[in-house]
């Protein structure tokens, strides 16, 4: 299941969907809204995507780690719009018959959609807004 | 002249003052596209990188382009 | 949190506690009872743990863990008692500023309890039942 | 003669007969406490491992035991 929304993202059922009777391991991978950034306080983020880029990128990406991985299971699940600090941005899960496996795919996957899925951020500051990583200025001021 | 209709996202759609652009270029190719963009847009080089995706999946600079190529400015991704 | 129960897990309980506004990234782990073993149907298993002990052992490994790695949440929850295939057995979940360490450390933290904590499953097939790993045989039949 | 109360569990439960059983040693040590439970249950040796805790601690074989000591037979652990 791969899926941009606007809707709050229940990680519970992401698990549900990706467990299976031959399946011993679930690994989950949730990233959450940070209350700083650059020792700033974050107002909100907001989020945006290109949606159908986007999910045939993550597509491809699952294709890769299932051929890396005895996939049994699989979910990527991303929020768009309006986030506020604490709320989740990201759940990927993915369920392999052993530990080691789920732990590698999982982390092959979120660090691919980090760097491969077109999705976007801004961090709305008291005093501006900023999009995440545009600028190489950004970067050395982290 | 080649004429193409071009989406922008994320901090591209600020630099280029909204969603979706037409560029025209005399060349087809992504290359072209790109020189094009970056001549009426200067500010495009201030990206730390800039890649341009046709039918969703990033495309090389080599690439030819037809009009009727969904065609996106993808600025560095910051998802996650 | 360390929590030996009969009861059944609830994961988005687990994630909610570990969950914090500067943490940027949740790993969780859950492990769930397989329908196969050896290549034969589970009925069921039977979970038993020295639990005073099993609490012990696992808070050196939070503690151990804690040194290696900036946890900001952590908890740990093994269920005890008689699992179906599909159930739950254990979740681990830790939260860290970074994504990457909260992958080494949900998985230092599963890898360590699963050869520390003193717990034990007993696998019931129609045509008998068996603790897991007890003998050498076991090994290798497997 | 020394007396001890040991804790059994997992597959050692089914081996000694029960959750708790006293077992009788000239020595003080871990070591001894093993000696005496092997030769009284010939069956542990067919164990793939077999640890001893005491006060919910794993505990080597020179340890000395005092009557007030939690003693635990470990057998392979197969949690998760």
């Amino acid at each position: 299941m791969i899926k941009i929304t606007e809707k709050s993202i229940d990680v519970q059922k992401i698990i549900d969907t990706v467990s299976s009777l031959s399946a011993g391991a679930v690994n989950v991978f949730v990233g959450t809204v940070r209350n700083k950034a650059n020792g700033k306080n974050v107002l909100w983020l907001e989020y945006e995507a290109y949606e159908t880029m986007a999910v045939s990128q993550i597509r491809k990406i699952i294709e890769e780690a299932s051929h890396r991985w005895p996939l049994l299971g699989w979910a990527v699940s991303h929020r768009i719009g309006t986030l506020k600090p604490g709320e989740t941005s990201v759940v990927v899960a993915v369920s392999t018959p052993h530990r080691k496996d789920s732990f590698e795919a999982c982390q092959f996957i979120i660090d691919s959609v980090k760097t491969m899925a077109p999705i976007w951020k801004k961090e709305v500051f008291e005093d501006g807004e900023e999009w995440v990583s545009a600028r190489p200025e950004i970067e050395m001021r982290a | 002249m080649n004429k193409y209709r071009v989406k922008a996202f994320g901090i591209t759609k600020d630099l280029l003052g909204g969603r979706e652009t037409f560029i025209e270029t005399q060349g087809q190719t992504v290359a072209d596209l790109r020189a094009a963009l970056h001549s009426r847009f200067p500010e495009l080089s201030g990206l730390r990188s800039l890649f341009i995706a046709v039918n969703n999946d990033y495309a090389d600079d080599e690439i030819l382009l037809k009009p009727s190529d969904e065609i996106a400015l993808i600025p560095p991704v910051s998802g996650g």
